[in-house]
């Protein structure tokens, strides 16, 4: 409880890192603010005879209470805008050159992982297509194509700290380095209907002579677009479920 | 009409009077909502060069035609607003129908530009272009037909020489109304 | 507002401007350059709006915070405008781009 | 304009004698009947709205399992049902009550007229709201059911009944709101005149009390953040019942375009319901510390500043959602700018206790509490400002706890706040203190054992809007499992602790002890009317002003409050 899950790729340490910093420096503010509240609450309650004090709040002293802790305010503000930039930028802005590539495509309510296959490359004949199941090796930086047949998707792998939306119409091009070998969620973060919360994947994360095997297996069965479309079709079935009047 | 005013409606603390105050903000939130969907339309039209194409099936001359038919019925609501003003109700009248008049020409026009452009094709499906044609003046031509159904309805009372703060309120909203077409007009029709 | 500043000829003359200025929008573009149909197409829109608000409307003649509250109105367009642009007018940015117009993307369900 | 929209309903506002039920409960045009018209619709949709998180919160504790009152929740009821809870919670429940309900009733009375200056616009506005009330239930009850494409509905899946599989419910629940907004917008043209041009003799810009600067500071700004939205819900209903493709790629539209449309408006929508409930919150806390408002003139200079600010962060909602990531960092520093007039206006408030004479009565235990807890709400929201924590905490049930912990005490703490102060002056009676406070620890504490599961839950990386989580391996652990019927179970505790509420409600409208006109000894010039007051408001004639409203312990006079309307 109150843990973030193993940590899998290179920059989800930053991300944890920015929300341990940002808890410190909120953190104390938050106590301040509250311990303060109550303070004042329960010191100032009503007593016989005693006549509260008549303070407008208006005068320079009175309002340096107010100024003074809002600069240090400003200060922290400003140290996690320059620390959120810095991550944001490594993740989602500065691709490092890729070393793998894979095509993400979300469809309602399943996700196609195009894999480049043994000759390294995408968008040729030996591309291998799965269904729900991402391939990696670990420690290469993987750069992903992010594509939607039909409406949103949020392409997200929580262990990773990384999630990006799908836009149909739009490639949204990312990265990730997987740090740890085996098997994590891949889930869909952006409502897509009704078989939203059945489009789960799973993301293997394979040491290379693990990867180099589950290729040349997945090379002889090339029969996952089939499945894709009929996956489809079972998946609309749950649109049958009516809404059930109370 | 025995609705009795409240002390409220009465007060002018801002020294503008009160019909005229909300008829101010009626405007202001009237130059978002129309305001919007130009941002919009602006937005996809810079991207999408392939629209300056599409542009050139609007008929400029219904366009211009339709332009001047509003400025004129500016003027119109303007005169009946200063006719108003020295309790010329019968001036006043006049005028207010002329406006009307104008704008019933416009909507035949519009009408007429409509099923020109429907019977060559050029309907709401066609592209995205288009969508927002019929969109804008759609949404265009609904405020100028309630303008005039606000003009009918009040003109009457005018003519009894009762509430004529009116002429002035609906001349606004007139006015604000042509100022949205004054826009339209080049981004939908001249541009190309 | 008093009647008297605004006598009946100016707003005939106010009409006759507008009108003129029509026209020139309309002969502009015949001149096909681009940057003159953009001035005289946007740039008269704009006079003709402003000489519709300020004459007819009585504007010029209106409490200053009435100004105000319609330029409010306009600056949170140009801030829409200028959030959306970076995403809505272009084809590609950083990282993304717009695979229809590039017609490289997956075909679409519909 | 408000005068001939419709004018042919002929109704005798003024007449002294006994009204029909009609004319007095359903077609007044008088400002506090239709407050209170709005009040308990309001209150109405927030039991509905309240039904539906418990429904849910059960699917997720006991998924796949009948819920008792409801029935099998499929994943289609289960999307219908967390889209509706939000847009009712939003638009039916935090609107009419915080800025409809409370402005209606409030305005005229604290600013020291009759009425509104346009009564039946007024009560047009509330027409049209309640036509939107029936719409956005019958959605429920057409073929395919209700809309389920979340409160944003982000196109394409809105736009076109193939991906939604809601051909109806859509549109219905589209046209819904859009009803609402205009409601809205015409509501508050009738609150911005008012307040500017109707305030009593001698009421400056500076004795206005801050609970009417900050509605009508949150109805500016939602008259100029809501227009582009106006024209996006047209255009996305024209994709819907038309099969246009303003936001569909395949025709050549843009979904994030409205996306964009959607939190233009959305996210100034969150400071349209802060700032209202902090003007209650204002008023309640200088009564009953007998303090005057610590900087009154820094506060609304503050309020203007969120106002800005807020209309120019709302991309932080689309950090990973597509757009541009370098425009991710300049929203990222302009939201988290956006705290420190939020932090001004706090610490003024807690500034105010200092050197206060406090007394705990029911409504000063709400404002306090709700302080309290929008702390964590406001805290919780840097860490989903700061773009790159963003990446991991968005569409996480981290967000989900972060904006009820803001939206909880805004709507529900400041809005009981607000009834248990004004009640007295509604209907004439005071409250029962002691169903008051049982009800406020009863609502106070199991609130936050609903969403501090939802916190941890989130940092362990368990996203939204998910009708079963046995679906995925890694969030279907017994320790999560737990939490979430924790969070189950306090809903419900929290729901059954609504009743001494309804009781003491209605119970006191008859039996409670009679307040007379200033139980609190207020300073504001409704407490100047009897209670309730009558139509017209001041039958002793209209009050004139002649200070601030919150001279409280003056030093040097013998009473230690000093009404705006005593000349001396």
């Amino acid at each position: 409880m109150w843990d973030f899950p193993v940590s899998a790729a290179s920059f989800s340490g930053e991300v944890d890192y920015l929300f341990y910093l940002i808890t410190a420096l909120v953190g104390f503010w938050f106590i301040v603010a509250e311990i303060a509240l109550f303070y004042l609450a329960f010191r100032f309650r009503r007593r016989e005879g005693v006549k509260a004090l008549y303070i407008t709040g208006e005068t320079k002293k009175q309002l340096a209470w107010i100024f003074v802790p809002l600069a240090l305010i400003v200060m922290c503000d400003l140290w996690i805008d320059l620390a959120t930039v810095k991550v944001w930028n490594h993740i989602k802005i500065n691709l490092p050159p890729a070393e793998e590539k894979v095509r993400a495509i979300g469809q309602q309510w399943s996700w196609v992982f195009v894999h480049a296959g043994p000759d390294g490359k995408l968008h040729t004949d030996d591309d291998i297509s799965t269904v729900n199941e991402l391939h990696v090796n670990v420690n290469k930086v993987v750069h992903f194509e992010l594509e939607a047949k039909d409406v949103l998707h949020g392409f997200s792998v929580p262990v990773f700290r990384l999630k990006q939306d799908v836009i149909p119409g739009r490639i949204i091009t990312g990265w990730f380095k997987p740090t740890l070998t085996g098997e994590f969620d891949i889930q869909c973060t952006k409502m897509c209907g009704i078989g939203h919360g059945l489009m789960g994947a799973r993301i293997f994360i394979h040491t290379p002579a693990e990867y180099n095997q589950w290729m040349a297996n997945a090379s002889k069965n090339p029969d996952n677009a089939v499945q894709t479309i009929a996956m489809n079709q079972t998946n609309s079935n749950i649109g049958e479920a009516k809404w059930v009047t109370p | 009409m025995s609705f009795p005013k409240p002390i409220a409606t009465t007060r002018e603390v801002t020294g503008i009077p009160t019909g005229r105050l909300a008829v101010w903000w009626v405007i202001a939130s009237e130059i978002v909502i129309f305001g919007g969907l130009v941002t919009c339309y602006l937005l996809m039209r810079l991207k999408h060069v392939s629209w300056g194409d599409e542009a050139a099936n609007t008929s400029t001359a219904a366009g211009a035609l339709n332009t001047f038919v509003l400025l004129t019925s500016s003027l119109f609501i303007v005169l009946a607003h200063a006719a108003a003003e020295k309790r010329d109700t019968v001036k006043s009248f006049k005028f207010i129908w002329y406006t009307i008049g104008m704008g019933g020409v416009f909507l035949v026009v519009k009408a007429y530009e409509y099923t020109t452009e429907i019977t060559h094709g050029y309907t709401i499906f066609k592209s995205v272009f288009w969508s927002f044609y019929y969109t804008a003046t759609g949404l265009h031509a609904l405020h100028v037909i309630g303008g005039m159904v606000i003009m009918a309805i009040i003109s009457f009372d005018v003519k009894k020489g009762k509430e004529l703060q009116r002429v002035e309120l609906i001349g606004l909203y007139w006015h604000f109304v042509d100022i949205v077409w004054i826009f339209l007009f080049p981004l939908l029709y001249i541009a190309k | 507002m008093t009647a008297e500043s605004h006598g009946h000829t100016n707003y005939v003359k106010i009409w006759g401007i507008l009108l003129v200025l029509l026209v020139i929008s309309l002969v502009g573009p015949e001149l096909e350059i681009p940057v003159l149909t953009l001035i005289t197409a946007f740039g008269i829109a704009v006079v003709k709006a402003v000489m519709v608000a300020a004459y007819f409307m009585h504007l010029n003649i209106e409490k200053k915070y009435i100004w105000y509250v319609l330029i409010s109105g306009i600056v949170a367009l140009l801030v829409l405008f200028a959030g959306l642009s970076s995403d809505i007018m272009v084809d590609d940015g950083a990282n993304w781009q717009d695979c229809i117009a590039t017609s490289s993307c997956v075909e679409q369900r519909l | 304009m408000g005068n001939t929209v419709n004018a042919h309903v002929d109704a005798h506002a003024h007449d002294h004698h006994e009204q029909d039920f009609w004319s007095k409960y359903v077609f007044s045009t008088d400002h506090k009947m239709i407050g209170f018209q709005y009040l308990f619709t309001g209150l109405f949709m927030a039991a509905v709205g309240g039904y539906m998180a418990y429904v849910f919160r059960m699917q997720l504790a006991f998924p796949g399992e009948s819920v008792p009152g409801f029935g099998t929740v499929t994943p289609g009821n289960y999307n219908a049902l967390i889209t509706n809870h939000g847009t009712i919670m939003i638009f039916w429940v935090a609107m009419p009550m915080l800025i409809a309900a409370f402005g209606n009733f409030l305005i005229p009375l604290m600013i020291g007229c009759d009425d509104m200056v346009f009564p039946r616009l007024n009560r047009l506005s509330y027409q049209i709201f309640l036509l939107s009330t029936i719409i956005l239930l019958a959605g429920f009850f057409v073929p395919g059911g209700a809309f389920g494409g979340a409160w944003t509905s982000y196109p394409p899946l809105s736009a076109r009944g193939e991906y939604n599989l809601t051909p109806l419910g859509a549109p219905i629940w589209l046209v819904a709101v859009a009803l609402e907004i205009v409601a809205f917008l015409l509501g508050g043209i009738n609150f911005v005149t008012t307040v500017m041009n109707s305030r009593a003799p001698g009421m400056k810009m500076m004795d206005i009390p801050i609970v009417i600067w900050m509605i009508i500071i949150a109805v500016v700004l939602f008259m100029f953040s809501v227009g582009p939205l106006v024209a996006g819900a047209v255009m996305l209903l024209f994709d819907q019942v038309l099969g246009t493709s303003f936001f569909v790629p395949s025709g050549g539209g843009d979904p994030v375009l409205f996306q964009h449309l959607f939190w233009f408006f959305g996210h100034p929508e969150v400071y349209v319901i802060l700032l209202p409930e902090m003007g209650i919150v204002a008023e309640i806390i200088t009564v009953f510390s007998r303090k005057k408002l610590f900087g009154y003139k820094l506060i609304v200079y503050t309020t203007f500043t969120i106002g800005v600010l807020s209309m120019i962060v709302w991309a932080h909602h689309q950090f990973i959602a597509g757009i541009d990531p370098r425009m991710a960092s300049v929203f990222s520093f302009t939201t988290i700018l956006i705290s420190i007039p939020i932090a001004v206006t706090f610490f003024a408030y807690i500034a105010t206790l200092y050197g206060g004479s406090i007394e705990f009565k029911t409504p000063m235990l709400w404002a306090i509490g709700m302080i309290a807890v929008f702390l964590v709400g406001g805290v919780t929201g840097i860490y989903l400002g700061a773009s790159g924590l963003d990446i991991y905490f968005h569409e996480n049930t981290f967000v989900v706890a972060h904006f009820h912990y803001t939206m909880f005490p805004i709507v529900i703490l400041g809005g009981f706040a607000g009834i248990y102060y004004w009640y007295p002056k509604m209907f004439g009676r005071m409250m029962n203190e002691t169903l008051g406070k049982i009800h406020f620890w009863g609502t106070i504490i199991p609130f936050n054992f609903i969403f501090m599961p939802l916190f941890a839950l989130g940092i362990g990386g368990q996203h939204r809007r998910i009708y079963n989580y046995m679906n995925f391996p890694d969030l279907a652990s017994p320790e999560f499992q737990d939490l979430r019927v924790l969070a189950t179970t306090a809903t419900v505790i929290m729901l059954l602790f609504q009743i001494p509420f309804v009781i003491n409600l209605f119970r006191s409208m008859k039996h409670g002890e009679k307040a007379g006109n200033n139980p609190w000894k207020a300073n504001t010039l409704e407490w100047v009317a009897p209670s309730p007051p009558p139509h017209g408001n001041f039958p002793e004639g209209m009050p004139e002003v002649y200070r601030g409203p919150y001279e409280y312990s003056v030093p040097g006079r013998e009473k230690d409050y000093w009404p705006q309307n005593v000349p001396n």
